[in-house]
């Protein structure tokens, strides 16, 4: 199926790359995954990149909500990148644009979660 | 015209599945495939796919919550416009006015982020919620893909 | 296991629609969707999309020739494999094993290559016609796309 | 829609180009085009390419040899490339590859038919 997700640890950051169609059913799938990643991280940073994200729905916003949450209770930084426009336009009907960064690339992305 | 005045649809398909999460991928590719006659623009089939998503997603995780029952789908098309119902026979939503609240969820706890109605709202051109608690759940989504015909008097 | 011995369904899906060529696509791109569960290679996608779209044209062509009725796909998952049944209530096939030789077609004129039923054989491992003059229909298909659990004694 | 047909004359034959998915909605409304560009071309040569084919079922078939019975009785030439495994396996099964001749590319299939 099209569950995909890929992580790596890079210069102290957590990279998520989301692959797919990112819907409940893949969520629930990935999520114990970002999850134990940002445990060994110790919620230091987390940048999440869409570029193969296909397809997106509420769910999706769950997923990146509940892990801004997290990464505020623990002091983390958090930022976006890569995103569509089908995928802006929910990011902006729901708010996600007004409290988390999104930028083209994921070197920006990564650059603006280590800065401070 | 049928005697009501209301024109009948040129075409129309049902689907029918039982209310697991493999499914909404299903759900959706489906109505997709069946608009796709409408020769609609990527977009418009973006907004149809995540509405029916949102719909989907509602009846499977609201509707009958953690047990299984049966969704049902079915589409018509009419003069260019795509008119989806879906259904479920689950729990109903006690309170319409509050579950169409933006952010409003029953379920905070599984991370749901109570977008789903606002979403199908602003991603087709009306949305009708019909529901009776202990019954379930009708959801009516009508847009306009195509430009329709001329109609002659 | 249910009481006849059969192992019940993990998952199924039903899909009705009127029998118009528009639908053939529909239909097929429809069961590829329910069927991307079992994670199949692109090949043995392409054998079950060709599979039903070969069994909704002969619903549409031949049995409801000119005229228009439904067309209903039902869809089964068993330990990893797929039944398929499309099913028509249209003129029914009076002669079989006729129908099943290759390159036989009753409507020549419409440039029908008499290869559908060949076909459909040479891309499931099980296929199934029950048929009944007046009465329509009934094509199953069974395909083993994963590989099926290791069952305990 | 899926519907995509592309044809040209090409020293003296008619080169059509079949695109999307071929099945017996889609065959209904190309046949007559192609019949046209025959009947201008009065049968000399037809060469189908099916580069931009990502399906067929024997309704395909059924254009292919519809079209080779009316080549043949004008005494024309006909040739098909770019022929996918997926299309090569209905050929085989449907007798295809015994009555025409499949190239890989265009101007192989396209000399084919100007020989003789
Ligand atoms: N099919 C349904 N059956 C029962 N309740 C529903 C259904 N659809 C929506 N609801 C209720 O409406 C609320 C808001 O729905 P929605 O905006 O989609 O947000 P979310 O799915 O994120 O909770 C849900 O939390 C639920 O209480
Ligand atoms: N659903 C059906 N209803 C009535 N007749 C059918 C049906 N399916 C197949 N047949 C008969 O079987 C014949 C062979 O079918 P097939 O091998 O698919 O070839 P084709 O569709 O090219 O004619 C058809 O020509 C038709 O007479």
């Amino acid at each position: 199926m099209d569950v995909g997700i890929e992580s790596h640890f890079i210069e102290g950051a957590v990279l998520v790359r989301l692959q797919g169609e990112l819907d409940h059913h893949v969520v629930e799938q990935i999520r114990n995954e970002i999850d134990q990643k940002l445990q060994e991280n110790r919620y230091q940073a987390l940048v999440i990149s869409f570029r193969g994200t296909d397809f997106m729905d509420s769910s999706g916003l769950g997923l990146i909500l509940g892990r801004y949450r997290t990464m505020m209770q623990h002091q983390g930084k958090m930022s976006l990148c890569e995103v569509s426009p089908a995928l802006r336009r929910l990011f902006e009907l729901s708010g996600v644009l007004k409290i988390l960064p999104v930028f083209d690339s994921e070197s920006e992305a990564l650059a603006a979660v280590k800065e401070g | 015209m049928d005697q009501s005045g209301q024109r009948m649809p040129q075409n129309y398909m049902q689907i029918q599945f039982p209310s697991l999460s493999e499914n909404e991928s299903f759900a959706r590719v489906a109505v997709a495939a069946f608009a796709a006659q409408l020769d609609p623009t990527m977009e418009q089939l973006t907004e149809l796919k995540t509405a029916v998503s949102e719909a989907v997603t509602n009846a499977i995780i609201h509707g009958y919550e953690s047990g299984v029952g049966e969704v049902r789908i079915s589409c018509a098309i009419v003069d260019g416009r795509i008119d989806i119902t879906v259904e479920d026979e689950g729990v109903g939503i006690p309170d319409l006015e509050q579950a169409r609240q933006p952010l409003y969820t029953s379920r905070p706890e599984l991370e749901r982020s109570g977008m789903g109605i606002t979403i199908m709202e602003s991603f087709v051109d009306e949305l009708q919620i019909e529901s009776r608690p202990g019954q379930g759940t009708r959801v009516v989504m009508r847009k306009q893909v195509a430009k329709p015909p001329v109609l002659h008097a």
